[in-house]
């Protein structure tokens, strides 16, 4: 990926003529949805796959949220998930990482030969065995422990607690705010501190996969700009794999090599990032016009 | 109130009596200040309450009293109820804790309400209700005129022990990355596990820790004082007295509360009579909670 | 117009950390304002010190000519100054409906009032405004089980069936798709307008801020950095710098 | 040939803090059955009854207590009942023995505020408590005389129970020692759960009184002689109820020594009746039919509860019948017979009239009595060594 | 209402009318049954619906036993000679005199804990979570310990009731009757109750009370008024009580935190937190439980119970009615309309 990649920043600016109710929404995205099958969805993901989830059915308690839904993202690529709220777009990272009850389908971690079913690795499993990190969309810094202890939990499963406290340090040199707050309980941070405190926590253990759950929300626009720039750091120059919800979503389809627009718990449109920036019917109910 | 006056003033007249409560009154707080610490624990970490706490006190002293009678070395009791007591802790979290974790507030202090009533009415059934307390034949020290104040050596040491125990567990939760562990998970379990703490293991590695300290603390009230498969309550309520006076989360908080409740206790006894004693204890807590109640409302806030 | 909220000379510190220096502003009554700045600077503070959440250090927030600086979360919120949460609160265990009908005006209720049922007029009300913000097939759903932007939109429905007199909302559209974004600006201020409802808004995302608002103030590390329409914040070198960033 | 059945009904503290006295109690009740059916039963008309109770664990709790007495009278069936142990106990039970007018003879409820409510069904064989340590008071006022003050000049410390029967002693004591002019200077309520009592015996050893009551059950007993002992508290005279129900010699030893117990009833006084034989006689049956008392005092608590029996078997034989309640239970109202536990008459409240109460003394591990003068077998000890 | 809702109530109605002629031996029961099911109800007020988990509502309870019984002793004697332990006088009561102290009593009962709960609201709704259950607790303790050592209310003595001078059988029917009348008065109140604006208001404050401040509810108010009308009935329920045990003491029998002011959150939560009918049907099984186990499994009774509530809470945690409206949510009115259910079909 040479090509020069062109950027908005921050939140960008534009008009808010477009007025459409979720419903319509919803409506609409059913309207233009196209049979999304698998071999697609294996295309964009180059035909090899690291996670590969298929026909997954799953939600909460009884009610099932997902309804068969297919994903396939190579190593190193990153994929974008976006759709109207409630689509279950975090329902989908929940059920990767096992929140969530999944009645059926697979998840499949590992690229050839060494594919892995973890379909019922248990959460605290997949960080340790299958190397997912995952950000969540909802508060989840430890609100009593400092900023630096916050940042040790995230090495708990570094071999020795001085490799976690040696991974703290980098991650202070990089981020000179959260450095002067060091030892301040994580509680008193700013939102978007706060935010930076998680994405940076979730670095330590230098995961192979990402699952990331809007990055952006509540971020400063220069915030996000830097924080788009980490993950594209992350992918490009370290290789991870990197799977996103993102409902600033233009910036979420710039950044991602592959899009996924979700309707109701279902796949509705996939393709190349730019081919949803491009397409019209993505922009008028998804981008805001 | 002619009385209260009387007993103010032979406390004036007689100054080394004060020193005499104090003392008396750290050495038994520093028993609630275990059995509370370990409720700080369970409750912080699991949002679990407790109500059986006193009940494991009580069973660490029958465990160390049946052993003194086999014969074991009595001192020995502390550190075998430790032990014992913490696999009767994770039995019990395996078995019902583990299902009404994470529930709401009541969930657990009803569980733990079923688990007080039952291991109370079995210690009956096995060791009778009457009271039973292991003599260990030590001298005691006399201090003061009239040897007002006492150290039977017996309770020296199982203050000691108290203090080491204490000691070591506060040094686990800062330094060991078990109690790391147990401190993350305490705050945001998910976020926890999304890091690869297991704290599933973390639950019940606490639950278990707080049986155990419960359970040395009841061998070495069984030294020093009575037991009786009742009495388990007396403790329950000093526990939750004191983490509540505390503040939750505030974990050396826990040991002052129950050092200083101990002494308020043994004030209030002298100045109104024992009788008032477990009056005392909750009053003072009340009132802690609305002193606290009253700065909050100055900073515009609430308790909780 | 005139100023409805008065904040003057504000200061508001956390130990060492000072989040409010000495920040005066006014909302005119029935405008839309607008409160932006980076991450930290002290934003929701400002909103916390007006709706009573902490005390504040010095100065005094006025609120229809009456000092509100003193008084508890509640009697504000009797006064009519209403507010959203960034971290959004709705009643997880009850569905929308009740939600809704849990939110009209109780300030205006006397005791006996209250106890009375609702009326049909407000759950006819209900059931409009859940229609609007596109709740309205979930409604007997638990609201605990709504998705994060669902969330927040029963949130401002629920602001709206209290018919506030001024509502300040924290960031109201993070995380909301952003079609569905020009359906909140435009139903805001739709509400600004139809019933003279007082908007004051904290936003990061400018597309929606500078679309909205008539005013807007500009924070940064605690202070006021600058004030003005869009267009002049949109130009203030100051707000380019500390905020914006080039664009 | 063979006997019919008369059953009695019984709540009794086989758990909680009466615990040790239920135990006491429900023994000397028992006993009572067996030297009845061996002495032939109870005689009614031309036939022969035996007793048989049916107990219940009241947890020494009132409101149980209460509870297992209407399902003793419901669902079992039972017409006539035994007391369960402690004034408070019965204060819970009788006034549903009454609503139901079941005759209730009680043998382990002492205070006097059992007495005064007009209760028409119930009778206790024993005296009120007021009377327990009354006379440690008057043994106070003449050992002050002996020794050249003033009985005025006696301090007093009280520390009892906080339930009806010590409160009630306390009453007792209270009213002599204001008789003398006696100073009260503690004056202090024990608590339910008792363990530690060194707050009190701190302020004892502060102003030095002359004279240390307490009563507390077997608890309080055990207690106070176990911490005095500890605590090397020394008071010329110390009294208190329940030594022997707590065996304070059995289990204190030494520490024991010199305290003034008061007793319902002692095995060295000179009653006797046809069943039991005489006092001593009684004792030493007692003793072979329940080893585990073979090497301490036999508690009062348990002659008593024999003696209620035989009330029962009294009032069956003089009114000939066992199904007319009424009739039994005004048959128990005329009761004025002897007993190895002592005479035992009736007044119209209910309370037993007839009986004096003897204070002894631990001398040597022994209980000898010391007081009332007239029972007296041994001279007094004092100061207490 | 419908046709079968109404004749199922007229039943149930019936039932309790007739319940003391259908099981005569246990009319007792009965009415402690009433008792349960009445304080199972007033703690959900709080509790269930509000979100205020109190241990100390038994202070209620405690509390109305001893002014009904001051307020009858004192129309017509001096207390303290009444409860002085020495006394040697005996004090009767005629019939008049008896049911005027009861209903003055009970009344009196009522109204003194509804405001002494609307006096002491402010400082203890200012604690939320399990500091309000504690520190309620600790008022229960501190009333018990501190009661019994009050002379003139008998002390640790406790007090004894006059007993009723006529037939006794005629005094169960009695005492049935009040507690039953008084838990019907209560259900179709609380029925009404939850309807309301005031209803709905303190279910906010249960799920989310800092919001629900945030929104102008009169939080405090409605907590007091809450609070005040739960105390009233447990006031008045106490009251009640007293006549029945005719001899109470403070600990064990009035105070009694660990007994009836436990049961009743169990019966709470064996029957379904924060629904109406959850509080009765708890109420009923656990009393039926407890009273069917010391029956037949004494010696081992608290063990069963012990065992029993454990079970409940891991089995049943959200009640009974918990585990129906999992089971049957759409008997409870979840459902998701339209679109949804075309999306999943
Ligand atoms: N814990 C839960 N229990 C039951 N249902 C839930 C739960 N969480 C979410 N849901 C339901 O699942 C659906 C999808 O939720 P999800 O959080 O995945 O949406 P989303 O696409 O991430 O939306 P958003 O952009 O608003 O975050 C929603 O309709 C919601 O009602
Ligand atoms: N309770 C508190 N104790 C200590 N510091 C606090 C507290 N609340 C806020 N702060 C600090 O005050 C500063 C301002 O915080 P505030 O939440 O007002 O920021 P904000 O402008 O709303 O930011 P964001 O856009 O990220 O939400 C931050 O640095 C924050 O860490
Ligand atoms: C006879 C005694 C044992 C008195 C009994 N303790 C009571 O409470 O009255
Ligand atoms: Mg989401
Ligand atoms: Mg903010």
């Amino acid at each position: 990926m040479a090509e020069e990649r062109k950027r908005s920043t921050g939140y960008h600016l534009g008009s808010v003529e477009t007025v459409i109710s979720v419903d319509e929404v919803v409506e609409q995205a059913r309207a233009i949805a196209q049979a999304v099958d698998q071999a697609d969805l294996l295309a964009l993901a180059h035909n090899d796959p690291f996670v590969l989830v298929e026909d997954l059915r799953a939600g909460y308690g009884q009610m099932e949220i997902l309804h068969g839904i297919n994903l396939a993202v190579a190593r190193g690529q990153s994929l974008c998930l976006i759709g109207p709220n409630g689509a279950g777009k975090s329902t989908v990272l929940h059920a990767i990482f096992g929140f969530n009850n999944i009645y059926s389908g697979r998840i499949l971690v590992g690229a050839g030969e060494k594919k892995r079913d973890i379909t019922r690795l248990s959460p605290q499993s997949k960080l340790r065995e299958a190397g997912i990190a995952y950000i969540l969309q909802d508060k989840s810094v430890f609100p009593g422990m400092t900023v630096e202890e916050n940042l040790w939990m995230g090495g708990y499963l570094k071999d020795s607690p001085r490799e976690a406290k040696e991974a703290a340090e980098r991650i202070f040199e990089k981020y000179p705010r959260l450095a002067a707050r060091r030892k301040h309980p994580a509680r008193v941070l700013s939102g978007g501190e706060r935010r930076l405190l998680e994405i940076s926590r979730a670095l330590v253990m230098d995961p192979e996969i990402l699952l990331v759950d809007e990055p952006s929300i509540g971020l400063e626009p220069r915030f996000i700009d830097m924080v788009f720039d980490i993950l594209d750091e992350l992918q490009h120059k370290d290789g991870k794999t990197i799977i996103m919800v993102e409902q600033n979503a233009k910036k979420g389809l710039e950044f991602a090599d592959i899009g996924y627009v979700m309707v109701s718990g279902e796949l509705a449109i996939a393709g190349k990032g730019s081919e949803l920036l491009e397409n019209p019917d993505v922009g008028r109910l998804f981008l805001g016009g | 109130m002619d009385n209260i006056w009387f007993n103010i003033g032979l406390l004036l007249e007689y100054p080394i009596v004060n020193l005499k409560i104090i003392i008396d009154g750290v050495m038994i707080g520093a028993l609630f200040a275990l059995a509370a610490y370990g409720l700080a624990l369970v409750w912080g970490v699991m949002n679990v309450k407790n109500l059986a706490q006193g009940d494991f006190v009580i069973a660490g002293g029958y465990v160390s009293w049946t052993l003194a009678q086999m014969g074991v070395y009595p001192l020995l009791g502390v550190p075998l109820a430790f032990v014992i007591m913490w696999g009767l802790g994770w039995v019990i979290y395996k078995t019902v804790i583990t299902r009404v974790i994470e529930r709401d507030l009541f969930t657990s202090l009803l569980a733990t309400f079923g688990l007080a009533i039952m291991m109370a009415q079995i210690m009956n059934l096995i060791f009778g209700s009457d009271t039973q307390s292991v003599d260990m034949h030590w001298p005691t020290w006399r201090l003061g005129e009239l040897g007002i104040i006492e150290l039977p050596a017996a309770k020296v040491v199982g203050v000691v022990m108290a203090a080491i125990l204490a000691i070591g567990v506060v040094l686990f939760m800062k330094k060991s990355r078990m109690g790391q562990a147990i401190r993350a998970t305490a705050q945001d379990s998910r976020a926890a596990r999304v890091l690869g703490i297991d704290t599933e293991k973390v639950y019940a590695f606490t639950f278990a820790l707080n049986a155990a300290i419960c359970g040395a603390a009841g061998a070495i009230i069984v030294m020093i004082w009575v037991i009786q498969p009742f009495y388990g309550i007396t403790y329950s309520v000093r526990a939750f007295v004191i983490v509540t006076a505390a503040g939750l989360g505030n974990l050396p908080g826990v040991i002052a509360a129950g050092l200083g409740i101990g002494a308020a206790e043994q004030y209030g006894a002298h100045i109104f009579g024992i009788g008032y004693q477990q009056a005392i204890a909750v009053v003072l807590l009340l009132v802690v909670l609305f002193y606290r109640l009253m700065r909050q409302r100055r900073l515009r806030q609430v308790l909780q | 117009m005139s100023a409805i909220i008065e904040v003057s000379h504000v200061s508001k510190s956390f130990g060492g950390v000072k989040a409010n220096e000495d920040i005066s502003l006014t909302v005119e009554k029935g405008s839309i304002t607008g409160l932006i700045g980076p991450n930290g600077s002290g934003k929701t503070t400002l909103f916390n010190s007006i709706v009573g959440y902490h005390p504040i250090d010095s100065g005094s927030i006025r609120f229809e000519g009456r000092e509100i600086s003193k008084l508890l979360v509640p009697e504000i919120a009797r006064l009519g100054l209403l507010r959203t949460f960034q971290q959004t609160r709705i009643y997880g265990k009850m569905n929308c409906v009740e939600n809704m009908l849990i939110s009209i005006p109780h300030r205006k209720m006397t005791l006996l009032e209250a106890f009375r049922r609702n009326t049909p007029e407000e759950r006819e009300r209900a059931e409009h405004l859940l229609h609007f913000v596109g709740l309205y097939e979930k409604r007997w759903l638990q609201a605990g089980s709504l998705s994060f932007g669902q969330q927040k939109l029963l949130e401002f429905a629920m602001a709206l069936m209290n018919e506030p007199t001024v509502l300040l909302l924290d960031e109201p559209t993070a995380g909301i798709n952003p079609t569905l974004i020009n359906g909140l600006i435009d139903r805001l201020k739709h509400a600004n307008r139809e019933f003279g409802i007082t908007l004051f808004i904290i936003e990061h995302n400018m597309r929606v801020i500078m679309n909205m608002a008539d005013r807007i103030y500009c924070l940064a590390h605690g202070r006021l950095l600058a004030e003005g329409t869009p267009e002049e914040i949109q130009n203030d070198q100051r707000v380019i710098d500390a905020y914006l960033g080039a664009h | 040939e063979e006997c019919g059945t008369i059953t009695l009904g019984a709540a009794i503290s086989l758990t909680g803090k009466y615990a040790t006295n239920g135990y006491h109690t429900q023994n000397g009740y028992e006993f009572a059955i067996r030297k009845i059916a061996e002495a032939g039963g109870v005689k009614v008309g031309d036939k022969c009854y035996n007793f048989k109770v049916i107990y219940y664990d009241d947890e020494s709790k009132g409101d149980r207590g209460a509870t297992l007495a209407e399902r003793l009278i419901n669902q079992d069936g039972v017409q006539y009942m035994l007391g369960p142990y402690s004034s408070g106990l019965t204060a819970a039970i009788a006034p549903v023995t009454e609503k139901y007018k079941i005759p209730m003879v009680e043998a382990e409820g002492a205070s006097r505020s059992l007495f005064n409510k007009g209760y028409r069904y119930l009778f206790a064989v024993l005296s009120t408590s007021e009377q327990y340590l009354a006379s440690a008071v008057d043994l106070a006022a003449l050992m002050a005389e002996k020794s050249g003050k003033s009985p005025s000049d006696v301090k007093v410390a009280v520390a009892v129970e906080n339930d009806p029967f010590s409160l009630d002693v306390r009453a007792g004591v209270i009213e002599d020692a204001e008789g003398y002019g006696m100073q009260i200077v503690v004056d202090e309520k024990l608590p339910r759960d008792l363990s530690d009592m060194t707050a009190i015996l701190t302020k004892v050893k502060l102003v030095r009184p002359d004279l240390l009551v307490v009563s507390g059950h077997s608890k309080g007993a055990a207690t106070a002689v176990r911490q005095i002992a500890e605590q090397g508290v020394s008071v010329p005279m110390i009294a208190m109820t329940h030594c022997e129900a707590a065996d304070i010699v059995g289990n204190f030893g030494e520490a024991a020594e010199g305290i003034l117990c008061s007793t319902q009833w002692a095995e060295t006084l000179k009653y006797e009746d046809p069943i039991f034989g005489s006092a001593a006689n009684y004792n030493e049956e007692f003793k072979a039919a329940f080893p585990e008392y073979a090497d301490r005092a036999v508690p009062y608590q348990a002659a008593q509860a024999s003696a209620a029996v035989l009330v029962y078997k009294d009032a069956f034989e003089r009114a000939g019948t066992v199904d007319d309640r009424e009739a039994v239970r005004d048959a128990i109202a005329a009761t004025d017979m002897m007993t190895f536990y002592g005479p035992i008459k009736f007044d119209e409240t209910g309370k037993n009239i007839a009986k004096p109460m003897v204070l002894r003394q631990i001398q040597n591990g022994q209980y000898n009595v010391v007081a009332p003068p007239e029972f007296a077998s041994h001279e007094l000890i004092w100061p207490r060594p | 209402m419908s046709m079968r809702k109404l004749a199922l109530y007229g039943a149930l109605l019936l039932l309790t009318v007739a319940a003391p002629f259908l099981f005569p031996a246990y009319q007792t029961q009965l009415a402690t049954l009433w008792l349960m099911i009445i304080v199972a109800l007033t703690w959900d007020m709080t509790g269930g619906q509000m979100g205020y988990n109190s241990l100390g509502n038994i202070f209620f309870y405690g509390t109305g036993m001893y002014v009904g019984a001051v307020i009858t002793i004192t129309l017509y004697f001096p207390l303290a000679e009444y409860t002085d332990a020495s006394r040697s006088e005996t004090f009767t009561f005629t019939p008049e005199m008896y049911f005027t102290g009861m209903v003055l009593g009970t009344l009196g009962a009522g109204l003194f804990c509804a405001l002494s709960a609307y006096a002491i609201g402010p400082l203890f709704f200012g604690l939320r979570g399990p500091y309000f259950a504690i520190g309620t607790l600790g008022l229960a303790i501190a009333a018990g310990e501190i009661v019994s050592n009050i002379d003139i209310l008998g002390g640790g003595q406790g007090i004894s009731m006059p007993v009723y001078g006529g037939d006794f059988e005629v005094f169960k029917k009695i005492i049935y009757y009040v507690f039953a009348a008084m838990g019907v008065v209560l259900i179709v109140f609380l029925s009404w109750f939850y309807q309301t604006r005031f209803g709905k208001a303190i279910n906010a404050i249960r799920d989310d009370e800092e919001k629900a401040e945030a929104m102008g509810i009169h939080t405090l108010r409605y907590k007091l008024v809450t609070w005040a009308i739960s105390a009233f009935f447990v006031g008045m329920a106490g009251s009640i009580s007293a006549f029945q045990l005719i001899h109470f003491e403070p600990l064990e029998t009035a105070y009694q935190t660990i007994n009836l002011g436990i049961f009743m959150v169990v019966c709470v939560l064996l029957g379904g937190k924060g629904t109406l009918w959850g509080p009765v049907i708890g109420a009923i099984l656990f009393h039926v439980f407890k009273e069917v186990t010391w029956n037949y499994l004494l010696g081992w009774q608290w063990v069963a119970l012990g065992a029993l509530i454990v079970v409940i809470v891991v089995f049943f945690q959200d009640g009974l009615m918990g585990w129906l409206r999992h089971r049957k949510p759409e008997w409870f009115g979840i459902r998701v309309e339209s679109r949804e259910a075309r999306a999943s079909a």
